[in-house]
């Protein structure tokens, strides 16, 4: 696993009067949660920029990157990202912070996953009654991670009460809601929605399992010669600075009540 | 790898998925034909008494009416689909129906987003028929009905095309199904192109859940298959129109 | 003997009175000639007749009862239009019209629509395509359409406006072998003022909507009641 | 929360946001008018000369080249929006123009999408209009370009249908410039209707988004302001279409 | 002195024969009437001669050039149909259109197509929409739009048809005095066989395509050399 390297590559601040453009590329959760809103504001106003944000989805994010559409992306699938830097279309892959997945389901719980042991012993109680489980099927970090569940469960789900979706977080929750499945979310977008639905936080806190790291890499400037890499840096040591990471700390506790994300910067990975 | 070989490969994956017939594709394929077929066809069986309807009879609000028809051939497929899923999810006034994320779900907002569309078209092609050919009809003892066969085959190229329009349209059409089909799949198509089996995944909610996957090749490839199959209905069609 | 009457009809489009207090009977089984100048209402009349056009005033009387009342009345005449239009379809096609639409079976349509083209003088046009044919042709043609189906009442506006003199002496023939054969009534607007006198039995006038004179052909010719439409036979202009 | 619910808070929602003039929605209205109406004229500037060269010139490959503009018709968005978006993105061909999520990427986008569209419908208004005009027309001396114009005055009301079908389209599209365009809107606005600024972001794709946020009422409120902003184009349409 | 000249023109629509090896000079400024009965071609020779169709075969040479290679040719000339179109707009709007294409100013445009309405007895009617007008009101109304911007040479195709007697003398003097006072060249293709004689100077017969004679009138009307025109001249049906 890759040490986040520390930013020296800082570039003066700007003093030209029109903003300059920065393209981010990233997941719907950042978005749809509103930690961005927040994040992206301050770093605006202090370098008199204008961040270009298209949110997308993990797996598309570093396609649009990988393809130099993007300075600067920010995701949550490790293997894809380690795929991506390993294959130098990404460099200074930093960690920013994380937080759980979450198993919602029915408050009826006809799985019973709320007594399991863990995540791997959730999903087969899940299997063994062949309750609903909707699955997001769109190789983002959070489909990827139920897979890996499902493979260490020694499980090929299969059947019609599996089904798969190819959608992002919200609307995968919808479906589950409508069709009282099970599913697995990140914590953000659940409780971002938990008002709106009516399935409950049935498991929860596996650190093996569920656990949801989000990176924030610049796009290499050496395949690109086009992207704005002094200022996506800019970005990166913004994020991971005491300020960056004060305000991933705090955010969501006075809508939601709690933190939706956990600042990570210089922690090692598992 | 550059964006022209994401093209490149999409072609050849196009081949190799046709030409294996690879049941996943066959099975959405499936879908895609069954859910815009029969909204087209619904939708065909509603605009054209409508169209006609709109031509000949006179009653108060027609202009207002032909003003709506040509709204809904813009009308935003997504704000449908929203429309018709809150109607139908279980706490909405037709939850009781138990239709939310079915293929009927989908034909419903095909037809909705699809019927304005031929109306609007075939209305222009039913008034562009010289009114003294009805009249003709009409002396040598033809009834209406007759009038509006007669009317039908000298309108048939704009007819033809205005359904060809909404055959496009629906098989093209992603916002509207996405959200009240839901793009379900059963298993073994969870990760990738496997052997699963569509329930209410069609070509174009497939290509989104490929897109966003950041699978472009697929994607591209998905989008070929759905070309190729318009453009041998069409091919068809204009085996008719040129009749015409 | 009567087998419809005009009664006090009168039309206009917009400001423009087009038939002014119309009074007329016609006969079952006389050939009826309606003259006048250009622009004087024999179409407009007709299409009344026809049903294309409601009057805005006074009735149609038909064996005795109001038109409106009568069912299938316009199945029981046809129109020739002075400007006749075709079907975008073959000769046969457009001749055998009323005769499909009246449920013949294939065989007899065949025959009938085979005998009119002979007839009309276009024998073996049938799978020439109609929107072909000369000016001349396509008058025959939707002559031999509007009557193919023996229609009790035959309105004819100008039928040989486009034919040369023997095309029409041969509808002119035809038209009164219909009559004498079938007993069909026919109304026959026309410009041709001899054609009147070779045809028609009877003959009213319109001018300027107005029906000046209603007489017999021995009548007009002879002692015209008015003398605008004496005038009008001369072939002058009258307004 | 009903289903029905969500209607009602949608239209409370969509007046509230037109009659505060809130900057924000503004400014993404203004991006839909600003794209589709580019690209509506565009397309309209291609595809009534192409209707025309279709209807009147008689070349080699005609028959094949109204199937494709057929076809065209029902080309998937989502598809559109990838080619483009490959061709575009610096990996791809044209890399080095930079325009990757910008409004003239999406201009091209809906560009291609509605050509077909109202080249086909326009097509079948062209043929419509009788060929004795087009000949009275040459006979008192007009030239072709005279020619012209009159088969335009006669088909106009076709003319104006596939137009409005092309704009309506064009507004109410969303997959293409989805892809193409990155739904940028600046500060402020990302996380929920605030006093931000659109760059790419469309009413079509703000209702994508706010849906996939589960914000259902806003995007409502922007479906109902997309079909009001529709309609009042096709009441005025239609004005002229009725002097037709 | 001659005007144009068809030579060895020929014309098939499929496999039907139209015109064959058709010669025939026509000189400037005279009245040429065509002859024939309904379905010999005289529709298609002046289609041709208006260059709305190609020949199979043969060349059109006008002032002694290939009408190919003689640039603005079909602006000097103008076709009455013999079924007019109506463009779908008022009768002035019509009846103006060769003007306007002309880039004549609006002014004279008025003055014109003001009196070319009342030549053919339309005073007036300018406003009305055209698509409403009478069947021999539209006819009239085509002739004032193919007469009005001075042509010099004139193809009328059956321009009386659909008119009563006075009308039609109305407008055979107006065509006379085109002749006479614009020199205009005139071909007029007709089944009115006196009114061959009132205007025409000199004449052809087609049958079945063939030109069969070219004569003055008095020639046609005293001595015809072909037994057959003499014999349409008579009114009889000639094959
Ligand atoms: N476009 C066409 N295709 C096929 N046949 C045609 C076409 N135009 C004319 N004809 C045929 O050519 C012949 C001559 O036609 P034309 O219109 O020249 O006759 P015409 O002498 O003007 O007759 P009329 O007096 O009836 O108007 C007719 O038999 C007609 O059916
Ligand atoms: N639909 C209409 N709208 C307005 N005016 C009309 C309409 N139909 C006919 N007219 C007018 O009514 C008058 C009579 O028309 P009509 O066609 O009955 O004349 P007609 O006697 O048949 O003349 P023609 O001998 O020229 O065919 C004409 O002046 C005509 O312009
Ligand atoms: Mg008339
Ligand atoms: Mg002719």
């Amino acid at each position: 696993v890759q040490q986040a390297p520390a930013g020296n590559t800082t570039s003066p601040t700007s003093t030209a009067s029109a903003p300059q453009d920065l393209r981010l590329a990233t997941t719907t959760s950042t978005c749809d949660t509103g930690l961005l809103d927040v994040l992206n504001k301050k770093f605006e106003d202090e370098n008199n920029v204008r961040i270009l944000t298209v949110c997308e989805g993990t797996g598309k994010s570093i396609a649009t990157g990988e393809l130099g559409a993007a300075d600067v992306v920010m995701v949550h699938a490790v293997q894809l990202e380690l795929k991506a830097v390993a294959n130098r279309s990404f460099i200074n892959r930093s960690y920013m912070m994380y937080n759980y997945f979450v198993i919602i389901g029915p408050e009826s719980d006809p799985a019973g996953i709320r007594n399991a042991s863990n995540a791997t012993d959730a999903f087969r109680r899940i299997a063994a009654k062949q309750s609903p489980f909707i699955s997001r099927g769109d190789n983002s970090g959070t489909d990827i991670m139920e897979k890996s569940i499902w493979k260490a469960a020694n499980i090929t789900p299969a059947g019609t009460w599996y089904q798969s979706v190819g959608k992002g977080m919200g609307e995968t929750i919808t479906t589950a809601d409508i069709k009282s499945g099970y599913t697995l979310s990140d914590r953000g977008t659940y409780l971002a929605m938990k008002d709106k639905i009516k399935l409950r936080l049935l498991f929860e806190s596996d650190q093996k399992y569920l656990f949801n790291p989000y990176h924030v890499m610049a796009v290499n400037p050496a395949k690109f010669p086009n992207v704005k890499y002094d200022l996506a840096m800019k970005y990166i040591n913004y994020v991971i600075s005491p300020q960056g990471q004060d305000i991933i700390r705090n955010y969501g506790k006075d809508i939601f009540g709690e933190a939706l994300f956990v600042p990570a910067a210089g922690i090692k990975e598992q | 790898m550059s964006g022209a070989d994401f093209l490149f490969q999409g072609i050849i994956r196009a081949f190799e998925l046709i030409f294996s017939l690879n049941p996943y594709i066959i099975s959405i394929t499936g879908v895609s034909i069954k859910v815009s077929g029969t909204a087209t066809l619904l939708a065909t069986l509603t605009a054209i008494p409508l169209a006609y309807a709109l031509a000949f009879l006179h009653f108060r609000g027609r202009q207002a009416l032909i003003a709506l028809v040509n709204t809904g051939m813009g009308l935003p497929p997504v704000f449908v689909g929203l429309f018709i899923f809150i109607m139908l999810v279980p706490a909405g006034p037709f939850g009781f129906a138990n239709k939310i994320f079915t293929p009927q779900a989908m034909i419903l907002a095909q037809y909705i987003l699809v019927t304005p569309i031929i109306t609007g078209i075939s209305l222009a092609a039913i008034k562009a028929v010289p009114k003294p050919i009805i009249e003709t009809v009409y002396t040598l003892g033809g009834s209406w009905k007759e009038a509006i066969i007669m009317t039908f085959c000298e309108a048939r190229f704009g007819i033809i095309t205005a359904i060809l329009a909404g055959l496009g349209r629906a098989l093209a059409e992603v916002g509207a199904i996405l959200i009240v089909g839901g793009n379900i799949a059963y298993t073994g198509s969870v990760g990738g192109i496997g052997e699963g089996e569509s329930y209410t995944r069609t070509l174009t909610t497939a290509i989104t859940s490929e897109t966003s996957k950041g699978d472009i090749s697929t994607s591209i490839a998905l989008g070929i298959i759905l070309i190729s199959l318009n453009l041998s209905i069409n091919l068809l069609a204009n085996f008719f129109q040129r009749r015409s | 003997m009567e087998l419809f009457r005009v009664e006090n009809v009168c039309m206009a489009f917009g400001k423009k009175d087009v038939l002014k207090n119309i009074n007329l009977g016609i006969r079952r089984g006389e050939i009826f000639a309606i003259i006048g100048p250009s622009g004087a209402g024999k179409t407009t009349l007709l299409r009344i007749l026809n049903l294309f056009e409601k009057p805005l005033c006074g009735n149609l009387i038909f064996n005795g009862l109001d038109a409106g009342k009568t069912g299938g009345l316009r199945r029981r005449m046809s129109m020739l239009f002075q400007t006749p239009v075709v079907f975008n379809a073959s000769v046969f096609d457009n001749v055998a019209y009323g005769l499909k639409v009246r449920g013949f079976d294939k065989r007899a349509i065949e025959k009938k629509v085979s005998e009119a083209l002979n007839t009309v003088g276009l024998p073996g046009m049938g799978k020439e395509k109609a929107r072909m044919l000369s000016g001349g042709e396509t008058q025959r043609m939707a002559f031999a359409r509007a009557i193919v189906y023996d229609p009790e009442i035959l309105l004819l506006d100008e039928p040989t406006s486009n034919l040369d003199p023997a095309n029409v002496a041969k509808i002119e023939e035809i038209i009164k072998r219909i009559r004498d054969e079938r007993g069909t009534t026919i109304l026959i607007a026309t410009h041709n003022i001899p054609q009147v006198r070779r045809i028609a039995d009877r003959v009213g006038v319109l001018l300027n909507g107005e029906l000046i004179e209603v007489n017999s052909i021995e009548g007009i010719f002879t002692e015209p009641e008015d003398e605008r439409s004496a005038a009008f036979i001369r072939g002058e202009m009258i307004y």
